[in-house]
């Protein structure tokens, strides 16, 4: 079972360097932060998976953490990009 | 042992999901559609695999405790999605980095 | 025993790339970012030696050095990132001025 | 008494910190009455009872961490004892109640991590305090807010990081060899292989970045040179010398008793005679009072170094004393004296607004005093009998001829014609007559004593010489003793 | 399979921090810095530290993201700068200088005793029950100590860039859309309780003052972001006991040592202290860390984004 888990936590990884290629070729900031997100979501898969792997339950604390915090990041980006005043309306 | 298998089944079906959010990260053609594809597959892979977790784990509270990160990431991505799609659709001439 | 050697040489790897971004870029975020990839590389070596211990556990003290460590790097990093932008604001550039200033205003 | 060093000035920074009002520099002005009695206090003791240790928390080698007094640490933290407590003097009359509000907590916290430094004894320990160091420094180069000054501040900042993290990872070496964080502990178990080695090369790169050695001098001048007078006083005086310390520390202590400094020494003693001979240089050349200063800084640290190919070539040498006693000689009495002229520029920057030297004429008969403490502090760094910059000079020499390593005397003899060089530069500008009438401000009597008092303390050290010679072999025992006893 | 998880995530590293050297967009190396906090956490779990992936977790994911994210958009709005990296040449001294040092890593001993025997022995001397917290506020508490100076200078430091006496912090509009304020009205107190859960956690568990700091911080730079007023409201003088708290109390812990006749930090060994010591900790790292993310905005933030309200 731990064999799998690993296994499971290695394709995860896999899954996140080929994402890697979204955040170099863009081509807009969107689609980066877009994959920043599903990174973070895979993250948190691959350490729950682990946590199980490794029998150390303390690493869920971590995934709990980072399934908390990574929209902070995202918040961050929208705000960054408030265009200027008068641009916008209030939503969709 | 059932509990084993059920778990690696679900397990492989969140990876198959999470498979499937890469290959649409990579192959869709545009923002909004890289987005929905991303976050749709990627809550229900995350969902797959904790809950294939949660029949190989013993303890109670850490069964609640990977739902509740499951809930949260779920909340997280959702919103996550409509902050940047709202994002994307407020800037439509969003030029190249 | 493998995974030491693994950890350990990659922590090299990042300090030694970081260091490379921090001189070959221009721009101070980047030169900021560098240095946190250079602090992320030594970390990595404290806990990959944490992990030789014999007695088949992790030492407990370089773990709370890499603690202590991680907050005194963010406090850096969010000291500097502030100077850069109050560079920015006041001059408009993300570089550091490379002429030393020398000649720099009277009061 | 040792604890109380550093429990005071922190108590001085939440002060001033907390009640940042009309008062806030009495916060300084009591840290500077009760320090100079502590150091001294300290002093005593080390003179009269040899080196010891404070465990702090009780916990006991290798656990805990550990505060260590001995001669050299006596030495440093007499002259931090004293620059600092006339540098707060004059802080107390020189800053605008706005910039004394961000001066005094960030000063106060840096002297409690500078007396910190010079008892340190546990190398991550080390690590924290220059951080500390490092970040109150970096912060009080931006005081003055002006383009310039931020550039500079940012500059040493990143370079200070990335020393600190080499220092860093130097740190994880040395504890993957040796097991332990207690430097004094540590000297007996390396074996010199190459883990020691890249202990020993990343940590000696780390600290020469933050003490501005040649190659990495580029963020010295334009830090001091851009900020308030006493700020610069403090950098270029006390926290160059923090890592000079250290490093030291480290060398003498740790790395030469494995044998492996031999070729370091070398590299190290021709960094510092190219360090004397450009930066004396450049001094010469600069257009204004303050970045000459500031360059003689870079010559005057090179001086420092010549002390490691003198002592960590040739074990047991005869004259690795006379060495040893010379480079904190220098250490002190430079530091003594920088801090004074820098505070000189500073009353000329009040009184006539600018410290282009094109523009100082006629100060000699406006401002004597000021004047005189530039001519003091002058002699000194040239090294001048009977100052203290001689006695170091003095010794320097006398190991350099006795070791027969004679091109070291390279840089005391012409650097010595160098600095002097600079210094008559600026007094002869002081000496002109101005052809048309420049205005002058009156300059605060204290302001004007204050660095009158430092550069005649670096004159005066030159007279008690056997004390300080005293307390340093006093350190020599103490490193023999723990080698004896693991 | 461990060994083919290992490296991968090495693998992972170094591409990630190969491609933050080079990649031309500001941008796109930031959010690979994110990404990048985020496989070293990977890598503290492989390597059996949960304390050091908590305290990447909260730090990586929330704050050194905020921070340069903020920073990016304030020097260098997305789409105007291309900078290439200069001094190319310069790789190939720092390559040979990684390869020397992992040469001298190969002469490394494989088995280090380190301190952990002391740390054991200690360990039935103090009255924590996790080694790293006892390693932290106990055995080797000077290094904490003086750790949260360097915090509080920082900020000192920031106070002293912007000219200011007190964070004042310049607050956004509240995001228009109904989605923000309800993430927000979820997420605060599920980060305020996570928070004093680790902190909790820390006296017998990975976890502790450091930990709980980073996610208060993260909330509190959350609640700034949401443009909730409470941060803004909060007077000066509370603000700066709070901040220096920690360090105060540690102070005093010290100090009171010198009265007994101790060396400084020596304290009574009841649980009392030391937790008093550390939940004032975590609070003045939060605080001190909210103020780094948010203080060093430009004040003139305020009216930028009015047009969203």
């Amino acid at each position: 079972m731990q064999i799998f888990y690993l296994a499971l936590a290695c394709f995860l990884l896999l899954n996140i360097l080929a994402g890697l290629w979204r955040v170099m070729q863009g081509p807009t900031p969107a689609d980066r932060m877009v994959s920043a997100q599903l990174f973070g979501t895979t993250g948190v898969a691959i350490l729950l998976v682990l946590a199980q792997a490794l029998e150390a339950p303390y690493i869920r604390n971590a995934a709990l953490l980072f399934a908390l915090l990574m929209i902070m990041a995202v918040l961050s980006f929208v705000r960054k990009s408030t265009p200027k005043q008068g641009q916008t309306g209030d939503g969709p | 042992m059932i509990f084993d298998i059920i778990s690696i089944i679900l397990c492989l079906a969140g990876a198959f999901f999470f498979l499937g959010g890469t290959v649409g990260l990579l192959r869709f053609p545009d923002n909004y559609s890289r987005l929905h594809a991303l976050t749709k597959a990627d809550n229900l892979g995350l969902g797959f695999i904790v809950l294939g977790l949660m029949f190989t784990s013993s303890a109670l509270p850490e069964i609640i405790k990977m739902g509740l990160i499951w809930l949260l990431a779920l909340v997280g991505s959702s919103s996550a999605c409509y902050f940047i799609g709202h994002y994307i659709y407020r800037l439509p001439s969003q030029e190249e980095e | 025993m493998h995974g030491f050697y693994i950890y350990a040489v990659t922590a090299m790897l990042l300090f030694c790339l970081g260091l490379f971004g921090l001189v070959s870029h221009k721009n101070l975020l980047r030169k900021i970012v560098a240095l946190n990839v250079m602090a992320g590389g030594v970390f990595l070596f404290f806990i990959s030696i944490a992990n030789l211990d014999p007695s088949g556990g992790v030492d407990p003290v370089p773990q709370a050095m890499v603690l202590t460590g991680i907050v005194v790097a963010i406090s850096l990093t969010a000291f500097a990132l502030c100077l850069a932008r109050r560079i920015h604001e006041k001059t408009g550039q993300n570089e550091l001025d490379t002429s030393c200033s020398i000649e720099g205003e009277d009061r | 008494m040792e604890s109380l060093l550093i429990l005071v000035p922190l108590a001085a920074a939440m002060g001033s910190f907390l009640a940042p009002g009309r008062g806030i520099a009495s916060w300084g002005f009591l840290t500077s009455l009760v320090i100079p009695a502590l150091a001294a206090g300290t002093a005593m003791d080390v003179y009269q009872n040899g080196a010891r240790r404070v465990s702090l928390g009780g916990w006991a080698e290798p656990l805990g961490i550990h505060l260590h007094m001995d001669g050299l640490s006596v030495i440093f933290l007499l002259m931090t004892a004293l620059g600092g407590a006339l540098v707060s003097i004059y802080s107390a009359f020189f800053f605008d109640r706005e910039s004394a509000r961000h001066f005094w907590p960030l000063w106060l916290l840096m002297w409690a991590a500078l007396n910190s430094l010079f008892m340190i004894s546990d190398i991550f320990n080390a690590y924290v305090v220059l951080e500390l160091v490092t970040i109150c420094a970096a912060a009080l180069a931006v005081l003055s807010g002006k383009t310039e000054s931020l550039q500079a501040g940012l500059r040493y900042l990143l370079v200070a990081m990335a020393g600190s993290l080499a220092f860093l990872m130097g740190v994880g070496f040395l504890y993957a060899e040796t097991g332990m964080l207690d430097m004094f502990m540590q000297s007996g178990e390396l074996q010199g292989g190459p883990v020691s080695a890249a202990a020993f090369g990343l940590m000696t790169t780390g600290l020469i970045m933050k003490s501005a050695l040649l190659p990495f001098h580029f963020w010295l001048p334009p830090a001091p040179g851009e900020a308030p007078a006493p700020v610069s006083a403090l950098l270029s005086a006390l926290v160059v010398k923090g890592s000079f310390f250290l490093l030291l520390r480290l060398w003498v202590g740790v790395f030469e008793p494995a044998g492996i400094t031999y070729h370091g020494a070398y590299f190290l003693g021709c960094l510092g005679v190219l360090a004397v001979l450009w930066g004396s240089y450049q001094a010469l050349i600069q257009p204004r009072l303050k970045l000459i200063i500031a360059y003689s800084s870079v010559a005057q640290v090179g001086y420092l170094f010549l002390m490691f190919p003198l002592l960590c070539t040739v074990p047991e040498a005869p004259w690795a004393e006379k060495a040893w006693a010379g480079g904190p000689y220098q250490a002190i009495s430079h530091g003594l004296a920088k801090a004074a002229l820098f505070l000189a520029a500073g009353n000329l920057i009040l009184s006539t607004g600018t410290d282009r030297i094109h523009y100082m004429k006629n100060i000699a008969s406006r401002l004597p005093m000021t004047t005189f403490t530039l001519g003091l502090a002058g002699i000194s760094l040239m090294g001048l009998p009977p100052s203290g910059g001689f006695v170091a000079k003095w010794m320097f020499m006398q190991a350099i001829l006795e070791s027969g390593q004679w091109w070291w005397a390279v840089a005391p003899v012409l650097g010595g014609l160098l600095t002097a060089g600079y210094v008559f530069r600026i007094l002869g500008h002081a000496f002109l007559l101005a052809e048309k009438e420049v205005r002058m401000l009156p300059v605060p009597f204290v302001l004007e004593k204050i660095p009158l008092i430092l550069a005649l303390c670096s004159i005066l050290i030159g007279f008690r010489a056997e004390e300080v010679i005293f307390l340093l072999q006093e350190h020599m025992l103490w490193t023999l003793e723990l080698e004896g006893t693991p | 399979m461990a060994l083919l998880l290992d490296m991968l995530v090495a693998f992972a590293l170094v591409a990630t921090a190969w491609r933050i050297m080079r990649s031309p967009g500001h941008f796109q190396a930031v959010v690979l810095f994110i990404t990048f906090g985020l496989l070293l956490s990977l890598a503290w779990a492989r390597l059996h530290s949960p304390d050091i992936a908590l305290a990447e977790a909260a730090v990586g994911a929330g704050l050194a993201g905020v921070l340069l994210l903020d920073t990016l958009r304030a020097v260098a709005p997305p789409g105007t700068v291309k900078a290439g990296a200069h001094f190319s040449w310069l790789l190939f001294p720092c390559l040979l200088l990684a390869g020397l040092l992992s040469l001298s890593i190969m002469h490394i001993q494989p088995d280090i005793h380190g301190l952990s025997r002391a740390v054991a022995a200690g360990m039935q001397a103090t009255s924590l029950e996790y080694p790293v917290t006892a390693v932290l506020l106990d055995f080797r508490g000077y290094d904490t100590w003086l750790e949260l100076g360097v915090l509080l200078a920082a900020v000192l430091g920031l106070l002293c860039v912007r000219r200011k006496n007190s964070i004042r912090a310049p607050l956004l509009p509240a995001p228009a859309e109904p989605v923000g304020r309800w993430l927000i009205s979820i997420l605060l107190p599920i980060i305020i309780l996570v928070g004093g859960f680790l902190l909790w956690l820390g006296a017998f568990a990975p976890g502790g003052a450091f930990q709980a700091g980073v996610v208060w911080a993260a909330g509190g730079v959350l609640l700034w972001q949401a443009g909730h007023p409470s941060l803004g409201a909060l007077p000066g003088s509370l603000w700066r006991v709070s901040a220096v708290l920690g360090f105060a109390l540690f102070w005093v812990l010290a100090a009171a040592a010198l009265i007994r006749n101790e060396p400084m930090l020596t304290h009574p060994q009841a649980k009392g202290w030391i937790l008093a010591v550390e939940y004032a900790a975590a609070l003045s790292i939060a605080v001190c860390l909210t103020s780094l993310a948010i203080g060093g905005q430009k004040s003139e933030v305020r009216g930028q984004g009015s047009g969203d309200r």
